[in-house]
């Protein structure tokens, strides 16, 4: 990795809130995070941790309303090499950033391409947008695109209409869009879980290679623990609307500082530990409990009605994200303990 | 497309034949047939009744008669003989389908024109004060009955004329002296009259359409490719009138072929208030006078085009709907 | 030869001026079925239009009298008043300029006597089934034969002449058949060919129809001072929705004429005229309507001896008439603008109804209390708990009474008089239904016919004899109170009433006419088979921008309120 | 096909009695078109495909998206009507049942579903629901019945008072559990898991796993358990069918399907699942293109268009489903590679 | 797990909440559907009312005291020579045809008719068994040619407010129960298509084309010449709504057929088959109800078409007869009384703002049912 450790993106105390008729879900309350120039960050979490408000606050896609961004901000340095409040800028200036210099994949490809229009024409509009090309020069750099992402054929797929494509030739196809005015920043938001581990596999390896061409940073937002696993330089752990544990990849598998990102890691059944014919099967180390609820989150560590290291104190009030060392942050006030435990297990 | 086609006609040969025999047994079953009218003049005799049934054939089975009439319309193309009007009923409905269609025609614009733009609107402006202004009024109006906005309509009109003094056609298609203008002229007398009736039964429509169109644009709103269209960089109005709206009226453009049915069965209402030459106040009339023939013949046509329109709808769906393949 | 001269008493306001030219703006509410006089079956009808002002006679609103109009001369009559030779008036020509001579009377005859045809003029060539005989003496002469003598010989020789060289030539080729095809609404206007005052000059379906003049009418008919007439250069129909539409179109200067139904389309005009918007004449009850609205009640019903008894009594029908509020009926459902009626004869036909009561017909008016004397003495004293009369056996006196649905007018009479037998306790059950049910019960045959009482209404009718051939003899169509399957009378009053209507419609004199007419109309009154209830009046407006109408006293219903060819633009 | 089947019978589960066997399975779906929509053609969703699972036995069915695992499962279950084929339940032909007949043996074959949103009746309650099989099997009747819910329902971890509840109410955890709830209502012996934990979190899928797990060794059922993501099959199968285009391609038991795979397909499958260990950076086998149309198989081997050791034979040939070693299977003319 | 109290639990999610619960629970925080509601519930106490709350009897006018188009009667408080608050009442009016404007004029009279509330007056039977003669207000039987004219006189002189209120009873009957008919048509018709399959399926298929090809109007009007009109009006008027119902049902069995048939493909059904359940408990069970949302919503969306449908028929003379009413009878009347009604007499095109109001309300609740039963729209 040939990147100067300089931030490309930081986020901090960003609070989305939606008011919805039984009240306010406070989705994303208070997340700070960065990336740097050539970087995947990825987040994981579970359903409704926030991940894709957090997202798309950063491309001001809320829905508004009922959404709104009530706190924080968002520093983005664009490719004009100035740094800019995305929460402040205009609308107008936001459009240019949009595509350009952030692009977005989003989690179903099946439903995330105009059905009505050519799949170049959808390339070609934010090329056209953004590079002031005609149509024709802006078809031919959506031809080279697809050819970029690896599809077979690209001059007679570019006027096929996206019903017309499988699952992962669309994602491809949207991979396509978000890089066709080489962005700075992309955020890809699920881009695998709709697919097959085959097609999965396909797409990562793309992006990998893209992302070595192209030289751009990526907030990868997926719950495949596996996924992060290969795709990941640092990861950001989230929890119902806060950052958990934020740290380097190798660290947060190996030596993960919150019970959550524990749990987690101990919930996913690990290739090759399949039992021998004949002896008893082993059990996963399940999370017990249910995903809370957002609108009723608990007062104190939002994760302590399913922690099993809980003591009353985590109850009283929101821990604090701490440093355990090295960028590794962890949001639980047993952290300590962990490193402990960990060095034990090793032992 | 063609052997679609093929299939759309082979499929709807039963559906005509069916509805062929219930329209004109239906008539049939009505009391009373063409001359019963002229049982209460007191001077017809039953002798003149006698041979004016025989001249009809009204003195025929019922069966005889559809077997007769069906018979002609295979081999020879032809409707029947109006009792009314004592010719073919091709050639006395086609002059009143064409003035309907110019009705219909004027009409289905002014619909779209006020439809589009309002439930875009509305949906563009959600909960807005003007949306929901736009919905009490379109709550309104789709309680009106529209021959009771008609009635009030022409009652304004008389009104305005008395007070300003234009001519304000208030019914027909044409003014007095039509067949000595200019042909200019004869189009922009015609436009006036046609204005009114058509701008009250669009608006009294459009309500309808206004509310589907912006419950579209509602959830094609809320749909993924129009995040990632936002995503791209799009500005609002590309994002609404070429993304949102595109998709949007797709079942409103497959409707369109169900308009040919309805453009040829003409206005309703509206022709018979406005006294509009259209084929409505002539249907209505033979119903009345049960004129056998006439009925029968329109209905046919208009089921045939019915099952055209229909196909119509496929074919343009297909057309504006990628997705959808005709086949 | 000289011209009809058109008699300067027929207009109130002489066109001095000769002013010519401009159009009359008429209006129709059914759009035109057809052009071909033969196949026409409208009440306003477009050969009917074309042809005013032809026909061997005309009848002189002065006097009810026929004068010679095609015809040079009234005939030389003989054969004990069988048989009329007519001479035409020679030098007429049709639009087309071919000359009008005795073949078109033939063939137009020939044509409307083919059965196949289906004319509706048919009838008139037929007295009591005999045929009338038509020849041409020569080309000027005519000779009828009359299977017997008739009241309405007149009226029945002043048929219109459509042009031989046109019918009779595609009747000899290709029979009926090819006349019904000519002259329907896609022929050309320029190629239809009118004997009378206006001819065709345009047509635009479901909108309008426009006549202009024919100059050859002009040829031969003269105003007193010798101009050709019309003075008009076209007269206009527009057809349009209802009433109310050529109400409005009136009110907005559109129409020249208007023919007011009731009191509120008076005040409207009053309205605008009195507002200022409108300049127009407006005259009202002028005469009364040449219709009548009437109860019938049914002799024949076998299944329901009782009923049939009741309604065959004299008794109940006079009580029946004595319930009828005619006033009531004339201020809801007439707006106060009616006439009373008492018989068969349409009030407007004054001369008749007169000589009724001269000969003592009776007139059982609104008298409650005599009713209910009437129903006791039918054995109807008691009155149940809810108010109705019942008989000995406990049952109570009602019958269903019925008209057409969706005529408002006669649903209000009919409302009115239920109303009001309520209050001397008799049920009557009433129904509006659909219009042909109603004429099919109406005009049934049988002992045991479907209805109890029709509330219907005629019309149409001339007053030479105005009664009707289809309804005062027994066993035809519209003898609705008893026609039963052999289509014998069933009391000594109808077969008088029989008698003397044939002695009367084949009476020529006309006092003795009204005597006769008197008599029956007495026979009637006190058979009293049919209650009759009131009659709208008639009510004259036009636009002030035309004049000629007729002077006062000779408008009315049955001549309406102007010759055509005398009125003009001021 | 004869020497097929024969071999395959004889190769199947070596210890323990069979339950369910299936020969020769086969669906296709007609597709209908042309003037008078005649069937033009067939999706061969579950093409010749040949089993037996054993009882207690615990078998994984894998594959990539539309290769047939659901079409098998249902046809099986005769939820769909198989086109040809066998499948014997305790030596009974059930596809030559009558309806009638075939409701008992329902008793005996339970189904979960992948989509906990739509598999419940949305406007039933959850006693409702699981109430209902028995109702229609006429089992414990009267208040004992109430009573048998609430235990269904403490055994897949919910709670007695949630009987009353409509299923809109519950996380799609639970929903999982209402649904492994009502298919354990009326006491089967075999279950056709259909992707019970895809549509569930990772932390959630845990726990219905080993529900599931702890289900099994309770009350000894035999399960076929459909899914895509191989590590959790591995996880709790005795052995796996791998599939691919509506053909079975290879069946092992779960670490030598893991550890040795013989087919080529499977190699690859297991090769694309991402390993949630950073420090692993291995090199992976991609497979090219996506799965072939299930209406225009490709020749000979289906999977031969993708596959990186795919000779000129392998489009002629269909390979037969063949014993490499005890108990381990695969469609592969290839003996040449792995 | 008792630590939760009451409150609190009713707070996060109330528990066993069915699906209408949940609906009604969105609905409440419609305040315009629910004002719809509220104002049809009314609307139909008002037409079930109709007898008590109507000053005058259905079909009472005067043959000799002439009442014809009265206009509405202002009610006095004040007595005109003091000036002081007395027992509420209302002149009585004097009628005379004028023979210059042709105006039949109406002029208030000294006399003073009081207004007294319940009254005796015309005996009626509420929801044709209960029976009553009391009135809400009117002018009592002291004064037998007083009359209240609060929404004035109709063409016979009855009054019309009183006519109105009668008339909501046909009005709003003939919609719902037109609906109802044709939705059971309707659902029975779809669901044996579903169901069976095969001919039946053509066969109705077939029937929904046929009956959607001939049109509406026309087929309605012929039908209904064809039933004997020479029975009970009332019955002709169900007679007439039988009809309307009977061509109305061809859309719903569509629908009906297409949502059965992909419900049968879902795997709750699947599920309930491999629990071994007979197809009719399927049916009924499983796949009828999944129709109830989208039947309770278009059925309140197409009540109010019925509605105005109805009043089209009457438009064409084909509605309700005398001396019944319906809203839409009395505004064709109003139509036939043409310009007249509408600047001498514009009090009788009342009924028509019934129409719209009600129609109104119906699409307010129509709108807010459909939101409400809308997962989507759920948070
Ligand atoms: N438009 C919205 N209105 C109301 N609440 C919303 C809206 N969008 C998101 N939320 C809420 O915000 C919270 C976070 O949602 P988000 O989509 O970010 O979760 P996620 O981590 O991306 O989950 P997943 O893995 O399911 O995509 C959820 O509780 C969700 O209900
Ligand atoms: N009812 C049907 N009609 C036509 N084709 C069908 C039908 N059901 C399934 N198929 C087709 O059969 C093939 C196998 O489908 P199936 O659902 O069994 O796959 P699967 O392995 O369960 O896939 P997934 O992992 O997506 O659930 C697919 O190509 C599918 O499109
Ligand atoms: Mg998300
Ligand atoms: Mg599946």
């Amino acid at each position: 990795m040939t990147h100067q450790g300089e931030v490309l993106l930081a986020v901090n105390g960003l609070k989305t809130y939606f008011s919805t008729d039984d009240g306010v879900v406070k989705s994303v309350d208070g997340v700070t995070f960065h990336i740097k120039k050539g970087e995947t960050l990825a987040v994981v979490g579970e359903s409704g941790s926030g991940k894709s408000v957090t997202s798309l606050s950063v491309m001001r896609l809320i829905p508004m309303p009922p959404g709104k961004i009530v706190e924080g901000e968002i520093l983005f340095t664009g490719k004009d090499g100035v740094q800019k409040d995305i929460v402040n800028l205009s609308e107008a200036e936001m459009r240019k950033i949009r595509g350009n210099d952030i692009s977005m994949i989003f989690q179903e490809p099946m439903t995330s391409l105009n059905p009505v229009y050519t799949v170049g024409d959808q390339i070609a509009e934010a090329v056209m947008l953004h590079q002031g090309k005609n149509k024709k020069e802006a078809m031919d750099v959506a031809t080279d695109m697809l050819r970029f992402v690896g599809i077979p054929a690209p001059e007679k797929r570019v006027n096929e209409y996206p019903h017309q494509m499988s699952g992962g030739m669309r994602q491809r196809v949207m991979i396509a869009m978000a890089l066709s005015c080489k962005p700075a920043l992309l955020i890809a938001d699920e881009p695998t879980t709709a697919l097959d581990v085959t097609i999965q596999a396909q797409i990562l390896d793309l992006m990998r290679k893209l992302q070595s061409d192209v030289g751009m940073s990526i907030l990868f937002i997926t719950h495949n623990l596996g996924v992060v696993a290969e795709m990941a330089d640092r990861v950001v752990v989230m929890y119902g609307g806060r950052v958990v544990e934020e740290g380097d990849v190798v660290e947060i598998f190996k030596a993960p500082r919150h019970p959550y990102t524990m749990g987690l890691l101990n919930s996913i059944p690990r290739p090759g530990e399949a039992h021998e014919p004949g002896q008893p099967k082993g059990r996963l180390e399940a999370i017990p409990g249910n995903v809370p609820n957002p609108l009723n989150l608990p007062s104190g560590c939002a994760f302590e009605p399913r922690c099993k290291f809980a003591v009353p104190d985590c109850s009283k009030a929101v821990p604090a994200l701490e440093d355990t060392g090295h960028g590794h942050m962890s949001r639980c006030i047993r952290w300590r303990e962990f490193e402990q435990v960990q060095a034990e297990v090793t032992a | 497309m063609i052997p679609f086609l093929l299939r759309r006609v082979i499929q709807s040969i039963p559906t005509l034949f069916l509805a062929s025999i219930l329209i004109f047994f239906v008539i049939q079953l009505a009391p009373g047939d063409f001359l019963t009218p002229a049982k209460l003049n007191p001077g017809i005799s039953q002798q003149q009744l006698d041979n004016l049934s025989a001249a009809f054939g009204l003195d025929r089975s019922p069966i005889e008669q559809y077997l007769l009439w069906m018979k002609n319309m295979i081999f020879n193309g032809d409707f029947g003989l109006s009792f009314q009007y004592q010719q073919p009923v091709l050639n006395i409905i086609w002059p009143r389908i064409l003035n309907s269609l110019w009705l219909v025609l004027l009409y289905t614009a002014l619909f779209y024109a006020i439809a589009i733009p309002v439930g875009v609107y509305g949906a563009v402006r959600q909960n807005s004060l003007g949306d929901k202004a736009i919905n009490v009024v379109l709550y309104f109006l789709l309680g009106f009955p529209s021959f009771f906005l008609a009635l009030i309509v022409i009652y304004l009109i008389l009104k305005l004329r008395n007070a300003t003094g234009w001519d304000i056609p208030i019914n027909g298609m044409t003014s007095q002296g039509f067949d000595s203008m200019a042909p200019l002229a004869q189009v922009l007398d015609v436009a006036k009259h046609l204005l009114i009736p058509a701008l009250v039964l669009a608006i009294s429509d459009a309500a309808g359409l206004t509310r589907v169109i912006r419950g579209q644009m509602l959830e094609v709103m809320r749909s993924d490719y129009i995040r990632t269209a936002r995503a791209k960089g799009v500005s609002e109005r590309t994002a609404i009138w070429k993304h949102t709206f595109r998709n949007a009226i797709l079942p409103i453009v497959a409707g369109i072929g169900g308009l040919l049915p309805a453009a040829v069965s003409g206005a309703g209402f509206i022709e018979v208030v406005y006294a509009y030459p259209g084929i409505t106040p002539m249907i209505l009339d033979a119903i009345n006078a049960q004129d056998l023939y006439l009925i029968a013949g329109f209905t046919v046509i208009t089921t045939v085009l019915l099952v055209v329109g229909n196909a119509l709808s496929d074919i343009l769906l297909a057309v504006v709907d990628p997705r959808i393949k005709v086949g | 030869q000289s011209a009809f001269t058109y008699p300067a008493a027929w207009t109130a306001d002489q066109n001095t001026a000769n002013k010519r030219g401009g159009e009359f703006r008429d209006y129709t509410i059914s759009d035109f079925k057809t052009f071909n006089p033969f196949t026409s079956a409208e009440a306003t009808s477009i050969p009917g239009t074309m042809a005013e002002g032809a026909g061997l006679f005309t009848q002189d609103p002065r006097n009810d009298a026929f004068i010679p109009k095609m015809a040079a001369a009234m005939p030389t009559v003989s054969n004990n008043g069988k048989r009329f030779v007519v001479k035409i008036r020679q030098g007429m020509k049709f639009s087309d300029g071919q000359a009008i001579t005795a073949d078109d009377w033939i063939t137009t005859w020939k044509i409307h006597t083919d059965d196949k045809v289906g004319s509706n003029s048919y009838d008139s060539f037929f007295l009591n089934d005999k045929p009338i005989v038509i020849k041409k003496l020569d080309t000027y002469t005519l000779q009828f034969d009359l299977p017997q003598t008739s009241a309405s010989a007149y009226s029945i020789m002043a048929y219109t002449p459509w042009p031989d060289h046109v019918f009779g030539k595609a009747y000899k080729a290709g029979g009926a058949d090819a006349v019904k095809k000519l002259w329907t609404l896609a022929t050309k206007p320029s190629d239809i060919v009118s004997p009378g005052m206006w001819v065709l000059s345009g047509y635009r379906a479901g909108e309008r129809a426009t006549f202009s003049a024919n100059k050859n009418f002009g040829a031969w008919n003269k105003d007193s001072k010798g101009n050709a007439l019309p003075y008009l250069d076209s007269y206009s129909y527009r057809i349009v929705a209802d009433q109310n539409a050529a109400l409005a179109a009136y009110l907005g200067g559109q129409l020249d004429n208007y023919a007011p139904r009731n009191a509120d389309d008076l005040a409207q005009i009053k309205k605008a005229i009195d507002g200022g918007s409108l300049k127009a004449f407006l005259k009202a009850n002028v005469s009364p309507m040449a219709n009548s609205q009437w109860i019938t009640f049914n002799w024949n019903k076998a299944s329901d001896p009782a009923k049939q008894k009741l309604f065959r009594d004299v008794r109940f029908r006079r009580a029946m008439s004595h319930i009828a509020n005619r006033q009531a009926m004339i201020q809801l459902a007439l707006g106060g603008l009616g006439s009373e009626n008492y018989y068969s004869v349409y009030p407007i036909f004054k001369n008749q109804v007169e000589a009724g009561v001269a000969a003592g017909a009776p007139q059982y008016k609104y008298n409650l209390s005599e009713a209910s004397k009437l129903l006791a003495q039918l054995g109807y004293t008691k009155k149940n708990s809810a108010g109705y009369l019942v008989d000995k056996s406990g049952k109570v006196l009602e019958f269903t009474l019925s008209t057409n649905a969706g005529n408002t007018v006669r649903e209000q009479l009919g409302r009115i008089f239920a109303d009001e037998a309520k209050k001397v306790g008799v049920k009557v059950n009433f129904t509006p239904i659909d219009f042909n049910t109603l004429v099919g019960q109406l005009t049934s045959k049988g002992e045991d016919r479907p209805f109890d009482a029709i509330l219907l209404g005629l019309a149409n009718g001339a007053n030479t004899w105005p009664f009707g051939s289809n309804v005062v003899p027994c066993g035809t169509n519209l003898h609705s109170y008893n026609n039963p399957s052999n289509g014998k009378c069933l009391t000594s009053q109808e077969q008088l009433m029989t008698k003397l209507y044939y002695q009367g419609d084949a009476e020529l004199n006309d006092a003795k006419r009204l005597a006769i007419g008197g008599q029956l109309l007495k026979t009637e009154g006190e058979l009293q088979p049919v209650i009759y209830l009131v009659g709208g009046n008639y009510h004259v407006t036009f636009n002030e921008r035309v004049s000629g109408e007729y002077p006062a006293n000779l408008m009315d219903a049955y001549y309406e309120s102007r010759s055509n060819a005398l009125t003009f633009i001021k | 096909m004869t020497a097929t089947t024969v071999q395959n019978r004889r190769a199947m589960p070596a210890t323990g009695d069979t339950l369910l066997e299936v020969n020769n399975l086969e669906k296709y779906f007609p597709i209908r078109g042309g003037l008078l929509s005649r069937v033009v053609g067939n999706v061969k969703a579950v093409n010749d495909i040949t089993f037996r699972i054993g009882r207690g036995e615990v078998v994984g069915l894998v594959g990539e998206s539309g290769s047939g695992k659901t079409t098998a499962g249902r046809a099986i279950l005769r939820l769909i009507e198989p086109t040809g084929g066998q499948v014997l339940f305790n030596g009974t032909d059930i596809t030559k049942l009558s309806k009638g007949q075939m409701r008992d043996y329902r008793r005996e074959m339970q189904i979960i579903f992948q989509d906990p949103f739509a598999s419940l009746n949305p406007r039933m309650t959850v006693s409702d629901i699981i109430g209902e099989a028995m109702q229609i099997h006429n089992l414990h009747p009267g208040k004992g019945r109430i009573d048998r819910i609430a235990e269904l329902l403490q055994k897949v971890g919910l709670r007695p008072e949630h009987m009353r509840r409509y299923p809109h109410e519950f996380s799609g955890g639970q929903r999982q559990r209402i649904g492994i709830a009502r298919a354990l209502a009326v006491d089967p012996a075999f279950i056709v898991a259909d992707e019970p934990v895809s549509a569930l979190d990772v932390s959630i899928q845990a726990q219905v796993v080993n529900l599931l797990q702890d289900l099994q060794e309770e009350l000894g059922l035999t399960v076929l358990f459909i899914a895509h993501d191989l590590a959790v099959v591995e996880y709790i199968c005795d052995r796996i069918i791998v599939m691919y285009l509506g053909r079975v391609m290879e069946i092992a038991p779960s670490r030598q399907l893991n550890t040795s795979p013989k087919h080529p397909y499977t190699e690859a499958l297991l090769s694309a699942a991402p390993v949630p260990d950073p420090t692993i950076k291995r090199q992976r086998i991609i497979l090219e293109g996506d799965i072939p149309s299930p209406i225009n198989p490709p020749s000979g081997c289906v999977f031969r268009t993708r596959c990186r050791y795919a000779i000129a034979d392998c489009a002629n040939i269909v390979p037969e489903l063949r014993e490499v070693s005890p108990g381990h299977f695969k469609a592969c003319i290839r003996d040449d590679i792995l | 797990m008792t630590t939760t109290t009451p409150t609190k639990a009713a707070r996060v999610r109330p528990q066993g909440q069915s699906q209408l619960s949940v609906a009604w629970a969105q609905f409440r925080k419609n305040r315009l559907a629910q004002t719809g509601g509220v104002m049809i519930i009314l609307l139909y106490l008002m037409a079930i009312f109709a007898p008590f709350l109507a000053p005058d009897g259905l079909s009472n006018y005067s043959t000799s005291n002439i009442t014809r188009f009265h206009p509405p009667t202002p009610i006095q408080f004040r007595d005109p020579e003091t000036g002081a608050f007395t027992r509420p009442f209302v002149f009585k009016y004097g009628q005379e045809l004028n023979m210059d404007t042709f105006v039949n004029e109406y002029k208030p009279t000294t006399q003073q008719c009081p207004i007294y509330f319940g009254v005796r007056g015309d005996p009626y039977k509420i929801l044709g068994f209960i029976p009553g003669n009391i009135h809400l207000f009117g002018t009592g039987a002291q004064n037998p040619d007083c009359n209240v004219y609060l929404l004035g006189g109709e063409d016979l002189g009855r009054d019309l407010l009183t006519r109105t209120l009668y008339a909501s009873q046909i009005s709003l009957t003939i919609g719902v129960a037109a609906v109802l008919i044709s939705t059971l048509i309707g659902l029975l018709m779809g669901a044996m298509s579903a169901y069976f399959g095969g001919i039946v399926d053509t066969v109705i298929m077939r029937l929904v084309e046929v009956l959607a090809a001939i049109p509406y109007l026309f087929l309605l009007l012929l039908l209904r010449s064809v039933f004997p009109k020479d029975i009970n009006p009332i019955l002709a008027l169900y007679v007439i709504l039988g009809i309307l119902a009977f061509i109305g049902w061809g859309g719903l069995a569509r629908v009906t057929r297409g949502q059965l048939l992909s419900v049968r493909e879902q795997d709750f059904v699947s599920a309930a088959k491999s629990l071994g359940a007979s197809d009719n408990r399927i049916m009924w069970r499983h796949m009828l109800p999944t129709m109830t949302t989208y039947v309770i919503v278009t059925t309140s969306l197409a009540i109010p078409s019925y509605i105005l449908l109805e009043s089209s028929l009457s438009f064409l003379g084909v509605g309700a007869v005398e001396p019944y009413a319906s809203w839409g009878s009395l505004l064709k009347a109003a139509q036939d009384g043409g310009l007249s009604s509408l600047n001498t007499r514009p009090w009788v095109l009342a009924p028509g703002f019934f129409i719209v109001f009600t129609v109104m309300c119906f699409q307010l609740l129509g709108d807010g049912l459909r939101d409400a039963f809308d997962p989507k729209k759920r948070s």
